[in-house]
C-alpha cells in the first residue's frame, strides 16, 4: 500500500499536535500556512473531508485503503485541533467509526461470518459517502442553474399613470402586536438553546477530554470533573468519558475495587 | 454573433427595463466607459433606434427629465392597470415581524432586526414599508458604516388610529389575547 | 387601429413588462374576461409569438413554476449587473447542500438531512431558506417528536428559471459495491 503522507517537504514547524511537533503538511494541502485554516474550514463536515481524502489521492471509494484513510483523517482532525477550530463532535464521531472499521478489518473471518455475512466492514461508510457525494454534486449543479439577482434580472418598468389607487394589504393592529410577540419570543427560546447547548454538550466535552489524556501517563478519573459545574456538569463528564471509551479512544484503568481510577488516551 | 453595434442597443434595452428609474445618457455611457468605450453619440443612436423598434408595441421608450424610459402605451395602460385592481396580496410574516420591530424598538438598524429576526431582512421588505408611508430613515447609528435607523411615521400611527407611538399595545395585551382567541 | 390579435398581444407585452412578477395564462386570461373574452389558448398563441420577437434581443420572454415573466438575457446580465452596487447574493455550501438535498428528496425532516450531510444543519440556514420563502413547511413526519417535513416552494423553481422540479440537473448515479469497478 502507497504511503499517503508527502516525505518531508517543509522542514520549518507548522504546528503542535499533542505535544508533537507537526512538520509536514499531508499530502494534497500545497497551500500556505496561514492559508490553512482557511483550508480546513472549507470542509463541510467528516464526510466532506473523508471524500476529499479519497479524491484527491484517486482511490477507489469501493475499495478504501482504510488504515491509510483513518491516518491522513487523524492527521486533519488533530491539525484542526491544533489551531483551535472549533472541531464539532461530528469529527470525533466519524475518528470512532473509522476505527471501527479498521479493527473489524483486521480481525480474521470465522467460519460462521464468511457464510452468511459477506458484508465489507466499509460497505456503511460507502454507502453514506456515496449518497453525500451525490448532492454535494446535486448543490454544485444547482449553483450553475442561471438564476435570478446573479445571471438574469427581473424586468419592471413603472405601472401606468392611470391607477392612482394603488391597493394595499389591509394590516390589523393585533397582527403587528402578535408578530412582534413571536420575534420576541423566538429570539428569547434561540438564546436559551444556545447557553444550554454550550454548558452541556457532551460532544464538546469528549473534545475536552481527548485534549486532557495522554497515551503515555495516567490522568486520575477525579481529575476530569470540574468543581463548581453541578450535577449537569458531572452527568455530562461521566457520558463523555463513557462514550470515548466505548468508542476506545480511551483507555479506563482500576487497580482493586474502590481504588482510583486512571485514565489514558489510546495509542 | 451580434454586432457590436446591435449588442449596444441590447444592453441599452435591457439595462432600461431593468433599472425601475429612468437612466441619463451619461449614465449609460458612463456604465461602457472601461472596456468597450461606448461615446455618447453611440448610446443616443441606440436609443433612438429603440425608439423606432417600440413604436406601435405596448411599451414605448420616452424621454423624461431626468432621463430615459420604457413606459406603458396609452392604448394597452387600462388594461395593464387591471393587474392592481385585483385583491391585493397579504403581507408576509417577516415584513409584518420587521414592522413590528420597527414600531415597538424604533429608532433600530436594519442589522438589529436582522440580529433579533436571526436572518436577514430582504430589501423588498424595507422597500415595501418606505413605499407605503408606514417607515421612514430618521437618522443613523453612530458606530462604522452609519447605518440608517428606521422609525415608524405619522401615516402609521393614523392607519390604526394612534396618536403616537406610545400608544401601541403592550406585549401584556398580547398574553390576554391569546387566553381569549385559540388562535386560528 | 391594430388589429385584434396585435393589441392582444401588446397588452399581454405591457402586462408582463410592468408586473414585476411572472403572469399565469389563467390570470392574464381573467384580466380578459369581462370585454374581450380572450381564449386561454389566443393568449397562449400571443405569448408564443411574443418570445419569437423578443428572441436575440436584450430581454427574453421566459416561462418558470408560476408563470411567464420576462428577464433580462444571459449575454446582457453582467452589463446590466452595472447598475447596481450590490453584489448579487452568495450562498454558502451547507445552505446549497442542504436546498439541493429539500429540492431532490422532498418531503424530508432535518434530522434526515443532517443524517446524509453527516453534520448539523444550522437554524440560520432553514430561517434563510423559509425566509426567501424557497422552501415550507409541508408537514410532519410520522414518527416521535412530529418533526416537520421540508419542501421546496414554486418561488424556488423561479428563482433558478425552473418550470418544475423535473427540470432540477440530475442525480450522478452511484456505483455499486459488488461490481468490480475500474475507477472512472
Amino acid at each position: 500500500m502507497s504511503s499517503l503522507v508527502a516525505t518531508a517537504p517543509a522542514e520549518s514547524l507548522l504546528a503542535k499536535v499533542n505535544g508533537e511537533p507537526v512538520v509536514s503538511l499531508p499530502k494534497g494541502l500545497f497551500i500556505p500556512p496561514d492559508a490553512l485554516e482557511v483550508f480546513l474550514e472549507t470542509f463541510e463536515g467528516p464526510l466532506d473531508l473523508l471524500l476529499y481524502l479519497i479524491r484527491s489521492h484517486n482511490l477507489d471509494i469501493l475499495n478504501i485503503p482504510i488504515a491509510e484513510v483513518t491516518r491522513q483523517y487523524m492527521k486533519y482532525v488533530a491539525l484542526m485541533e491544533a489551531i483551535d477550530l472549533t472541531l464539532a463532535a461530528d469529527y470525533l464521531v466519524m475518528a470512532a467509526m473509522l476505527a471501527e472499521i479498521k479493527s473489524r478489518m483486521l480481525l480474521p473471518p470465522t467460519s460462521q461470518s464468511e457464510a452468511q455475512d459477506e458484508t465489507d466492514p466499509r460497505a456503511e461508510l460507502v454507502r453514506r459517502l456515496q449518497a453525500y457525494e451525490r448532492y454535494k454534486k446535486a448543490a454544485e449543479a444547482l449553483d450553475q442553474i442561471p438564476r435570478m439577482e446573479r445571471d438574469t434580472f427581473e424586468v419592471k418598468i413603472d405601472p401606468p399613470p392611470l391607477q392612482q389607487e394603488r391597493q394595499h394589504p389591509q394590516v390589523e393592529l393585533e397582527s403587528i402586536l402578535l408578530a412582534f410577540r413571536e420575534v420576541v419570543q423566538r429570539a428569547a427560546h434561540t438564546t436559551h438553546h444556545t447557553i444550554e447547548r454550550e454548558v452541556l454538550s457532551v460532544g464538546e466535552r469528549m473534545k475536552a477530554i481527548l485534549a486532557l489524556v495522554t497515551p503515555h501517563s495516567f490522568t486520575a478519573f477525579s481529575e476530569l470533573f470540574q468543581q463548581g459545574e453541578g450535577r449537569g456538569g458531572l452527568i455530562v463528564t461521566l457520558l463523555a468519558i463513557l462514550e470515548l471509551h466505548k468508542e476506545q479512544l480511551i483507555e479506563l484503568v482500576q487497580v482493586e475495587p474502590y481504588e482510583v481510577i486512571h485514565v489514558k488516551g489510546s495509542a | 454573433m451580434p454586432t457590436a453595434k446591435a449588442s449596444l442597443k441590447n444592453i441599452i434595452e435591457a439595462m432600461l427595463l431593468a433599472a425601475g428609474q429612468p437612466l441619463s445618457i451619461k449614465r449609460i455611457t458612463r456604465l461602457f466607459s472601461d472596456e468597450w468605450q461606448a461615446s455618447e453619440a453611440e448610446v443616443r443612436e441606440a436609443l433612438a433606434i429603440l425608439q423606432q423598434e417600440y413604436q406601435g408595441r405596448g411599451v414605448e421608450l420616452k424621454e423624461v427629465a431626468t432621463g430615459y424610459r420604457f413606459q406603458v402605451s396609452q392604448e394597452t395602460a387600462s388594461w395593464v392597470s387591471r393587474l392592481w385592481e385585483e385583491r391585493p396580496p397579504r403581507y408576509s410574516r417577516a415584513l409584518l415581524e420587521t414592522l413590528a420591530l420597527i414600531a415597538y424598538r424604533q429608532p433600530i438598524t436594519r442589522a438589529e432586526i436582522e440580529e433579533i429576526r436571526g436572518v436577514a431582512v430582504s430589501s423588498s421588505i424595507i422597500k415595501t414599508l418606505i413605499e407605503r408611508e408606514w417607515i421612514r430613515v430618521t437618522g443613523q447609528r453612530d458606530v462604522p458604516g452609519k447605518p440608517a435607523l428606521y422609525a415608524t411615521t405619522d401615516i402609521f400611527l393614523d392607519y390604526f388610529n394612534l396618536q403616537n407611538a406610545d400608544q401601541l399595545p403592550s406585549l401584556m395585551a398580547a398574553q390576554k389575547l391569546d387566553t381569549t382567541s385559540n388562535g386560528h
